[in-house]
C-alpha cells in the first residue's frame, strides 16, 4: 500500500478538521456547529459540485463514454442491496437487514466530493457524468431495501408504503438540489458560470473543510452507539465496502472507464448513505433500528473510506491502470 | 357544559402534515404546531442530529371542546399508531379563545 | 390553600414583548417563552414561511398561584383579544419551583 | 418583444434556480432551505448592494442628477398605494384593500438586484443612488395603507397604532441594513472596500442563486393559495406592475432619467413588496388576509417580474431611448 | 387504577443531559425536550442573546404514571434545586401511548 | 493622542458596521441576525484566525522569540483575576467578584481579531504564537475566577464543581476551533494553504463586518442593562482595562516583545470574555448576576478597546518603540 499517499491525504485539510472533529467528542468538549449551519454547508457543496459537473459535461463528456460508468452505476446501486440483505438476513431480522442493505446500495456525497477534491490535488481529470452518477445511486437501494423488507409486511399497506417510498426516492432534497444544479451547470454559458464561480468554485475547498468538522462531530457522536450492536455489525461496515471497491476496481479497469472514473465510481460504490436513506428508512421501515444504520454508515464506513480508502484505492487503480 | 380539551401530540417530524391534515379535515378552530423537538420513546431516541429532521419529533397542541374530543380522538389514535409518537390529555379552561 | 395554575398563551411573533411586559408588570416570578411556533386559529395560518417571522406565534407558559391568576386574567384576555391569539389555563402543582 | 433577451435572462443561474424552487414544490420535493439562512442571504444581499451602492454614490453621483429618480421614487411609493387602493375597494373589504395597496407601494429587494445583476451582465452603468431609491421606496406605502384604512378603525386605537406603524416603517431591519451599508460604502476609502469586496462582491451571483432557490420555493409554496381567491386578484398582480412599469417608463423617457436609472426605477416600480410590507400588515391591519396579499406579491408578480419583467423593460426602454 | 402524570421541567440548557440522564436512569418510557427556550425565573432573565447557549433553557415533558412519578419526584427535585429551573406536574391521560 | 488614528479605525468597515448596530438598538429597529448564523460567523472567523496563525507559525516564529510574549499572555491571564477579585469584593459579594474578575482575565476573540485587522491594514507583521496566546489565555482566569468564588462553597460540592469547571475550560468550543485550526495550519502545506485561502481568508474582513453588525446589536441591548447597577461597574469596566493595556505595553517593551506582538498581547491584557466565561459562570457560579459581567465585558469593555483602545494603544506603542 502506498503509505506517501496515505500521509498525504490525512494532512489535507478536510481530513484533519474531520478528525479535529472526533476528537472533540472524544474530549468531550461542548463545540456544537447549529444543524441549520451544517445544512447550509452541505446545500453548498451539492449546489458547488452539481454547478461543477454540469459545466464539465457541457463541455462535452463523450457520450459513448457515458454509458459503461453510468451502467456500472445503476447495476452497484441495485445489485448491492440485493447481495448484503442476504447476508445481513442471517445476523438480524428483516426490518435492519433491510434498512442496512438499502444504506450500503446508495452513496455518501461528501465521501464523492471528498474524493474529487483528492483528484483536483492530483491534477487527474473525470467526466461531468460522475456527478450524474452520484445523484443516480442516490435513491434506488431505498427502493430496493424497502421491496425486500415489504414481503413481510402487510400486503394492504405495502402498496401505498412503497409508493410514497417511490415518490420521496426520486424527490429528496439533496437528489434535487444535485441534479438542478447540474442540469443549471450544462445550460449555462461560461460567462455565466464565471459570475457564479467565486462562490461556487473558489469557497469549495475551505466550506469542505468546515463541514469535515461536523462530520467529524457527527461520527463520534455516532460511533459508540455501535459498541452495544456487536462485532459482526463493525465487521460488515469494513469488509463490504472494501469488497464493492475491490469488485468496481476490477470491473472498470476490464471495461476501459478512464482513471479518474473509474476512481470516483469506486468511492461512489463503497461509500453508505448517512442521510438520505436513514431519513427514509425511519419512515418506511420503522422497525430497523437506526441505532445500528446509522453509526455503521457514519461512524465506520465513511471515515474508513475518506481517510484509508481514498488513497488506497487510488494506489490500487495506479496498479491496475 | 363542554369542557376544554387540551390534547397534546407527539408525532415524527415527517408526519406533521398528515397529522395537521386530520385536524384540519375535522375543521378544529386551531392547533400549535412546536417542530424540531427531541425525544425518547420506544422507537428509540429522536437526537436532532444529522443533516435531516427525519430523525426529530413535532409537538402538536390542540385546544378543543371535549365533544369535538371525543370525536376525534380515534382517529388521532389511529394515527399515532400507524405513524410513531404519542397523544394525551388533559383538562383546561379557555381565559380567551 | 392557593392551587397552582400553568397558563399557556399563544400570541403573533410581534406581540410577544408586549405579552411578556404585562407579565413582568405583575411582577409574576417566571414564565417561559418557546418562540416560532407554528399554528392555526381565527386569523389564518401562522406558517412560518418567509422571511419575517412575523407569520410565527410565541406560546408562553407562565406558572402561577390560583389568586395571581385571579387578578391577571383580565388582562391577559384584554391583551390576547388585541394581539390575536389564544390563553388557556389548566390546573397544576409544583414539584419544585 | 425581444425574445432573444427573454432567453438570456431565462438562462442565467438565479433565473433557472428559480425555476428550480418552483419545481421542487410542484413536484412535491422535501428540499427546504432553513430560515435561518435564507435570512442571512438575504442580509448578505442587502448588505452587499449597499456597501456598493455607497461606493458608487461616493464616486460622484451628479446631486443634479438626482433628484429626478429619487422624486419620482417617492412619488410612486406614495401614489401608487393610493390609485390601487380604489381599484381595489370595488372587489373587496378595506382592509384587505389597504394591505394590497401597500403591498404594490412597496418594494422588492430581491427584484431590484436581480435587475441589478442583469443589467451589470449587459455592461450598463446605473447611479449609487438608485439603491437609495430602492430604501426610500419600501416604506411610505405601509403609512399610507394603514391611514387609508385607518378611516374605518377605531378613533382612540388609529393614533396609536398609526404611530407604531410610522415608527415600524422607518427602522425595519432590511430598510436599516441597506441604509446603513449604503452610508458606509459612501464614507469608506476605497482601499478598505477593497477588504470586503471579495466577500461582498464576488459571491454575490453564487448567494443570489441560492436564493432564488429558495425564493422559488416559497413562490410555489404560496401561488397555490391564491386559487381560492379568483381570478381578480391574479389579474390585479399581472395588471398593476405592467401598468406602473409602463408609467414609469414613459416619465423617465421624457424627464431625461439615464437608460440604467429607468431600468432600475421601472422595476422598482413594478414590483411589490413580500417580506417588510407583509409583516407590517400582519400586525397592523390584522382583518386583511394574508392568504391574499402574500401569494400576490410573492406567486404572481414576483415571478412576472424576474422572468419576463426585467427583458421586457429593457427592451421597451431600448426602444424608448 | 394507575393515573397518568403530565410532569413539565425546566432546566438550564447546560443541565439538559443531566436530567435526561436522570430520567434515562429511572428507565422511564419516553420524554420529549424543547431545546432553546427563553426564560424568567429567580436567576435571572434567560434571553438566549449572545453566542452561546448558556443563556437558554430546556423544557422537558414526561408523562408517566402516578406511581412512577412518586417514585422520581424526589430526585427530579433535588436536581431542580441544584441546577436550576422548575418542575411541575398535572394530571393527564393517554389517548395513544 | 493620536486622534488621526482613531478617526481612520472609525472609519473601517467592522467598526462602522459595529456602530450601525448600536444605532440599530438605539432606534429600536428589529433588526435581528439568526443566532445560528451568528454562531457561523464567528466560528468561521475562529477557524480563519487560527489557520492563518498556524501557517505563520509554520514559516518559522522563532522559538526563543515565543518564549515572552507567551509567558506573559499566562502571567496576564491568571495575575488579572486575583488582583480584580479583591478589588471588585470591597463593592459586590464573592460570587459576582469572581465571575467579573474571570471575566477580565479572559480575552474577547473578536477585539483579537479586530486589532488582528487593524495591524495588516498598517502593514505590520506579527506572530502566529499570538493566536497560540489567545487561545491559551480564554480559559485560566475561568478557573481562579471559580477556585476564588469556591472558599465562599460548600466543601463537598465544591471539587466536583471545580473538576467540571476544568473540563469545560480547557474543552469548550471556541478553544477547541482556534487551536485545532492552528495545529492543522500549521501542519498543512503551503499548497493546501492556498486551496482553503480563498475561503478563510479572502471573506475575513467582510464576515467580520457582518459580525460586528451582530456586536453592535447585542452590545446596544446589554449596555442598558448595567444603569441599574452603578456607577463603580462601569468604571470598573473601563478603568481595567486601561490599566492591564497600560501594564501590558510597559513591560512588552522593556522585555523586547516585537511592536506587532506587543499590540497584540496589549489587546488581550485589556479585553474581556462575553462568550466563554459568562457561560461557564452561570453554570459554577450560578449565584453570580449575569445581567452585571454580560454588560460589562459586553456594553462597556468591548466597545472601548475596539473603537479607542486599537487605535490608542497603538499610538502609545508607537511611542514606547
Ligand atoms: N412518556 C413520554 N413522555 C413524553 N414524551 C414521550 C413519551 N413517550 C414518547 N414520547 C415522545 O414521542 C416520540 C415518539 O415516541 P415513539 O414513537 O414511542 O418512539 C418520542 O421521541 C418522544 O418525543
Ligand atoms: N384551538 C387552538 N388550539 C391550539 N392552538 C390554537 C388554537 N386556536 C388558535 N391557536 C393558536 O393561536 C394562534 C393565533 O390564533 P388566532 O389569533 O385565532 O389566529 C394560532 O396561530 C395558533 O397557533
Ligand atoms: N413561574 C414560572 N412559570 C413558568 N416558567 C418558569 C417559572 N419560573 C421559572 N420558570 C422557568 O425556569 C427557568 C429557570 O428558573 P430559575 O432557575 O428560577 O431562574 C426560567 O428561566 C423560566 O424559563
Ligand atoms: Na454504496
Ligand atoms: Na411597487
Ligand atoms: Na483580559
Amino acid at each position: 500500500m502506498n503509505f506517501q499517499l496515505i500521509i498525504e491525504n490525512l494532512l489535507s485539510p478536510p481530513i484533519l478538521f474531520f478528525l479535529g472533529g472526533l476528537l472533540a467528542v472524544a474530549v468531550r468538549s461542548d463545540l456544537e456547529i447549529p444543524r441549520d449551519v451544517a445544512k447550509f454547508l452541505s446545500l453548498f457543496l451539492l449546489f458547488s459540485i452539481g454547478l461543477k459537473g454540469g459545466v464539465e459535461l457541457s463541455h462535452g463528456d463523450d457520450l459513448a463514454e457515458m454509458i459503461v460508468p453510468l451502467g456500472l452505476a445503476v447495476a452497484f446501486a441495485v445489485v448491492v442491496p440485493f447481495y448484503t440483505f442476504y447476508i445481513l438476513k442471517r445476523k438480524t431480522d428483516v426490518y435492519n437487514a433491510g434498512a442496512i442493505a438499502a444504506t450500503y446500495g446508495s452513496v455518501s456525497a461528501v465521501t464523492f466530493v471528498t474524493a474529487v477534491s483528492f483528484l483536483q490535488e492530483a491534477g487527474i481529470d473525470f467526466g461531468g457524468h460522475m456527478i450524474a452518477a452520484l445523484a443516480i445511486m442516490e435513491s434506488p437501494a431505498i427502493i430496493v431495501g424497502v421491496i425486500l423488507t415489504g414481503h413481510a409486511q402487510e400486503k394492504g399497506k405495502g402498496k401505498k408504503n412503497l409508493k410514497s417510498v417511490l415518490h420521496e426516492a426520486f424527490t429528496n432534497g439533496s437528489v434535487f438540489v444535485i441534479l438542478l444544479s447540474l442540469i443549471i451547470g450544462l445550460v449555462i454559458s461560461d460567462k455565466q458560470y464565471a459570475g457564479v464561480a467565486p462562490f461556487s468554485e473558489n469557497l469549495f475547498k475551505g466550506i469542505l473543510s468546515l463541514f469535515m468538522l461536523d462530520m467529524g462531530l457527527l461520527a463520534g457522536k455516532r460511533i459508540s452507539g455501535l459498541k452495544s450492536h456487536g462485532l459482526f455489525f463493525t465487521l460488515f461496515g469494513i469488509g463490504v465496502p472494501l469488497l464493492n471497491a475491490g469488485v468496481c476496481m476490477l470491473i472498470c479497469a476490464w471495461a476501459g472507464v478512464s482513471f479518474g472514473n473509474a476512481f470516483l465510481l469506486t468511492i461512489l460504490a463503497a461509500s453508505a448513505s448517512y442521510i438520505a436513506v436513514p431519513a427514509a428508512m425511519r419512515i418506511a421501515v420503522p422497525q430497523a433500528n437506526p441505532g445500528i444504520y446509522v453509526p455503521m454508515s457514519l461512524g465506520i464506513t465513511f471515515p474508513l473510506n475518506i481517510i484509508i480508502g481514498i488513497p488506497m484505492y487510488y494506489s490500487i487503480l495506479q496498479q491496475l491502470y | 357544559m363542554d369542557f376544554l380539551k387540551r390534547v397534546e401530540i407527539v408525532v415524527p417530524h415527517p408526519k406533521t402534515e398528515k397529522m395537521i391534515a386530520l385536524l384540519e379535515k375535522a375543521k378544529v378552530e386551531g392547533y400549535t404546531v412546536i417542530e424540531k423537538v427531541r425525544g425518547k420513546g420506544n422507537r428509540g431516541t429522536q437526537d436532532g442530529l444529522g443533516l435531516t429532521d427525519a430523525f426529530t419529533n413535532s409537538l402538536i397542541i390542540w385546544y378543543g371542546s371535549a365533544s369535538e374530543f371525543d370525536q376525534l380522538q380515534e382517529s388521532i389514535r389511529q394515527m399515532v399508531l400507524e405513524s410513531g409518537g404519542i397523544c394525551a390529555v388533559s383538562d383546561a379552561a379557555w381565559v380567551k379563545k
